[in-house]
């Protein structure tokens, strides 16, 4: 059967390969051993964040968010990383003001939901600092599948005829069932994920409360995945009860214990967000001059992220927000 | 004007004129704001059926105060299903999701909403966030429904940007563009009046002028020219079991209609 | 752009239409409302299955299956069904034994796995009794998934290559970044899905313990969905943990309380497999003669699922297969 | 002739070979039968890393008996997750699965598999249970295994039905036929020899004879011509480690064992 096409294609940049044999190799490699993965914040972020790498964060902004992770990355200088824009507010705003970012697949940024805008991330913008690849929710939700499916693109019916299409790296295709036109989106397997859970054990089999959003995906697409983890629990903990089970060793090259990992984000079930020291950052951030020192003194100033959450209240402060999560 | 004399104000106004467009036994996605306070005001007054979904994976959760995030741990309490955003786009996209409420910078008579730049793309003169889900769910959900203050700034000739699909340029183009026939923008509450789209055109149409509003002030607000009836209702006011419950039980800390709309 | 693309079409027929758009239509108007649909199982097969339709089965052949919607299927003499035949093993021997199918969309029929092979099942194949399309069980679990997207196809790599393809109803396509030939797998949308679950609410949220096989996509897919379960607990059960939730209201039209209602195929954490009953299905299934006293006796002749419980051995059998699952 | 005054059977002998193509730090997908026990087996000698996995959802289970269907309960008793058949198949077709055992009626030089149909498709003389899983798997893992009897109704010179991809028609032709590169039948391990693959023409080749196994019984056993090394070598026997670690902690029952394969 022969068949002509007429294909549409956004004039945007993809700044992932989505070819699934050249992931397929790279995962033919990936080690698959239940060994012990368990190494602090700042060796994970040495060990498996390069410079350039293109990076996806887990959870949803404010919510369940890698934090610790974020923080090191401003620690280490890293630069030039791509991002995976699927709602990233405060994940964003971080990397942001520490210069971290240099390209953007864009599906929500610079916003904190009702929050209000980051200052410093829409300078990246404004004064384009940044290359910026438009897509939507769904479509980076829909790429992230196709990389766990291991094929190049999935179908689907959304950003057609708009500019946010022509604006993206998608291309249409016709259904040889319908002939009905789709969009067909890129396979995105990310260099590294950083993923924030309840629990995991060292081997990195993780559990999560809640929501996943788009975690169970991006933890099988990515070709490295951190997580940051409440709790350290026991491999039997976990064998008592798998149907529970989100994220499976052999997606996982490091677990970091990190308590309230999540902080200034909301934890699900543990604690809430702070939203005073949110609305600090987007206080500070607007200007160059206040956003330094704040930078300092949170980030670059301190050694880990338990000096940090000492910083904004420590114990203290984390009993409020879990009775605020908890509505006591 | 709105709310000038009156016992509600223009934000009371607009999320119970939106909770009566979303019918009983129905699904809608809702955001943060005004949309969910719309869509709890319905549960507890007409739709008691009405299940709530949030882009985050939160399906009908009991919401025990305003979510702050579309994906914090409010949009799943009590749910009937801590879920994922696939399920939720999924279940768009195949068909058995409603309503959803969008907002943006820009609309269009056709309810193409821009909410990514004001300017120009490669450098422009505001950054906007972008998509988000917005465009998801104007291209998959059935009915989409816009809650926006009324004013020239908004309501453009041209968008500076189409994030998400309304009507595009008119009709039949939605399909030749390739989305789900017999989607698109459905209801407009401002703090004006409620607008449709004709039919015909897919040009948007004004439905009911709000008590206390002219069509003067309507045309000097909109920057492009709309549809209008023979004779133009008045928009439904606000009952008190509507107030009492939207003030005592939807937003009692007044987050969302403590704020004037414009 | 524009590009000549060489397709491959299988010469199988499509069983079910992919077109999102009709299904888009049906499921517009399917209510999503939290009514009680609690009702008997000869309620829900009189309402929800009509002579014609494409069924769905979920678990896995002889494991978490719905058997007691599938002998009220041949005691109400449904007719003309078709099937998923995704590892349709003890199940799909019921449907064959009380010739209620007449086509099969084939990945895995026939055998029961290590037990041996279903003779009343393979009649129907080697006396050409049923239009039989090919596919794999990757292929069916996609194609469900692809209807769960609301898309007409999902690209995959299986396949290609092989008789199952050209005996099959797929066609390859050509991907539009990568240039990969890929096999296009059309959407399967059943018009009725069975499935049996661990707790449901009288709404039809669900939970299952243990592998979901595809039961998550099966009660998305399907137009209609009964559900039977082994409990009926409070919606407060469920919106205690939402986490665990596999099923929601909105996709399910019947409610069906079945304790035991896999049997005689293995409930996880619950009761295991009776493997005696099961041989002596297989050693009654290969000839008439002997099939339709024992048809007779536990399906025809008992007006229902408690009925044939006891016929196999009531309370006493179930304690055994009890404690052979919990390897007591 | 195989396991005559050997203190093993054939069965026995299978699967360890088997296993010990299994490397630690891996990941297999198996069936029910001699698959499972082979991977039990290297788990509990040279590769306790190994990773386990059942196409119905369960991964990494601790095994407390043998399963009797790939989608039971003991397929995730203990497991680290009990999945979806989708999630382990998305696994296999993203690269990240190792190995796979399949069975089957047929098995032609290249390796192409039938557990189709014997005789004509419409109207077969018998009708097996078709690919399930089986092409899934032969397409997507990176080394397909096979263990079976070894006899000319077997070993045929062309399958009546390709149900699961082997090299198809020789070099190249998986990767034409749209297959991903790299992957590919083997080893299969049958009652008289070990067989490999050539590189160059992807045909089935023997690499080793088992002992008391001679060149003309496995030619004598095979429907088409078999590729051969200079020197044949012998396959290793089973260690009195690996039979006693089988006959009690993999098989007690001896349901694999206990089944003599011809």
């Amino acid at each position: 059967m022969e068949e002509t096409l007429f294909l549409e294609a956004g004039e945007g940049k993809l700044f992932t390969d989505p070819h699934p044999d050249r992931a397929r190799e790279f995962f033919r490699k990936k080690s698959r051993a239940m060994v012990d993965k368990t190494m602090s914040v700042s060796e994970a972020v040495r060990r498996f964040v390069n410079d350039g790498d293109y990076l996806a964060v887990g959870g949803f902004g404010t919510n369940r968010i890698p934090t610790a992770l974020l923080h090191e990355v401003l620690r280490q200088g890293k630069r030039n990383l791509g991002l995976s824009g699927h709602t990233a507010t405060h994940d964003f705003q971080i990397l942001a003001a520490g210069g971290a970012i240099d390209r953007v697949d864009v599906a929500y940024v610079v916003g904190l939901e009702a929050r209000g805008l980051s200052k410093a991330a829409r300078r990246l913008f404004e004064e384009a600092k940044v290359e910026v690849c438009e897509w939507t929710n769904g479509a980076l939700a829909w790429r992230y599948k196709a990389a766990v499916m291991g094929i190049p693109y999935i179908p689907a019916r959304v950003m057609l005829g708009t500019d946010t299409f022509w604006k993206s790296a998608a291309k249409t295709v016709t259904c040889p069932y319908t002939g009905l036109k789709l969009v067909a989106l890129p396979a995105l397997y990310p260099d590294v994920a950083f993923i924030h859970v309840h629990r995991s054990d060292i081997y990195g089999n993780a559990q999560i409360d809640g929501i996943s959003v788009a975690d169970f995906d991006l933890a099988r697409a990515a070709k490295r995945v951190i997580l940051t983890t409440e709790e350290i629990v026991p491999t039997d903990y976990i064998r008592d009860d798998p149907t529970r089970t989100v994220i499976t060793h052999y997606c996982v090259d490091a677990v970091c214990h990190v308590p309230y990992g999540s902080y200034p984000g909301n934890m699900p079930y543990l604690y809430f967000s702070d939203e005073e020291h949110l609305k600090e950052w987007l206080a500070v951030d607007g200007n160059p001059e206040t956003l330094k020192p704040f930078l300092d003194k949170y980030i670059y100033g301190t050694k880990d992220f338990a000096e940090y959450l000492e910083l904004c209240g420590g114990e203290a402060k984390m009993e409020t927000l879990r009775r605020k999560e908890l509505l006591e | 004007m709105s709310g000038l004399g009156k016992k509600y104000n223009a934000m009371e106004l607009m999320i119970c004129l939106a909770a009566r467009f979303l019918e009983d036994g129905k699904t809608v996605v809702v955001g943060t704001g005004a949309p969910c306070a719309a869509a709890m005001l319905a549960q507890k007054t007409h739709a008691p059926n009405l299940t709530m979904l949030f882009e985050a994976g939160g399906v009908a959760p009991l919401l025990p105060t305003m979510p702050i995030s579309v994906g914090d741990s409010r949009t799943f309490y009590k749910a009937v299903m801590a879920s994922s955003m696939i399920d939720i786009m999924d279940a768009c996209q195949r068909g058995i999701v409603d309503y959803c409420f969008l907002g943006g910078a820009q609309i269009d008579m056709y309810g193409n909403i821009n909410s990514t730049v004001i300017g120009d793309f490669e450098k422009p003169r505001v950054r906007l966030p972008g998509s988000g889900g917005a465009n998801d769910l104007a291209s998959l959900t059935w009915r989409t429904m816009v809650i926006t203050p009324h004013d020239k700034r908004r309501f453009v000739p041209r968008v500076d940007f189409i994030t998400s699909p309304g009507y595009l340029t008119g009709k039949g183009a939605r399909e030749a563009a390739g989305l789900p026939p017999g989607t698109g923008p459905y209801k407009i509450i401002t703090n004006l009046c409620v607008l449709g789209f004709d039919e015909e055109t897919c040009r948007m149409k004004v439905e009911s002028l709000h008590a206390g509003v002219t069509k003067e002030d309507v045309v000097a607000a909109t920057g492009f020219e709309l549809l209008w009836p023979e004779e133009v209702p008045i928009s439904g006011e606000p009952t008190d079991e509507e107030l009492e419950i939207l003030r005592n039980e939807v937003d009692p800390m007044k987050y969302i209609i403590g704020r004037e709309a414009v």
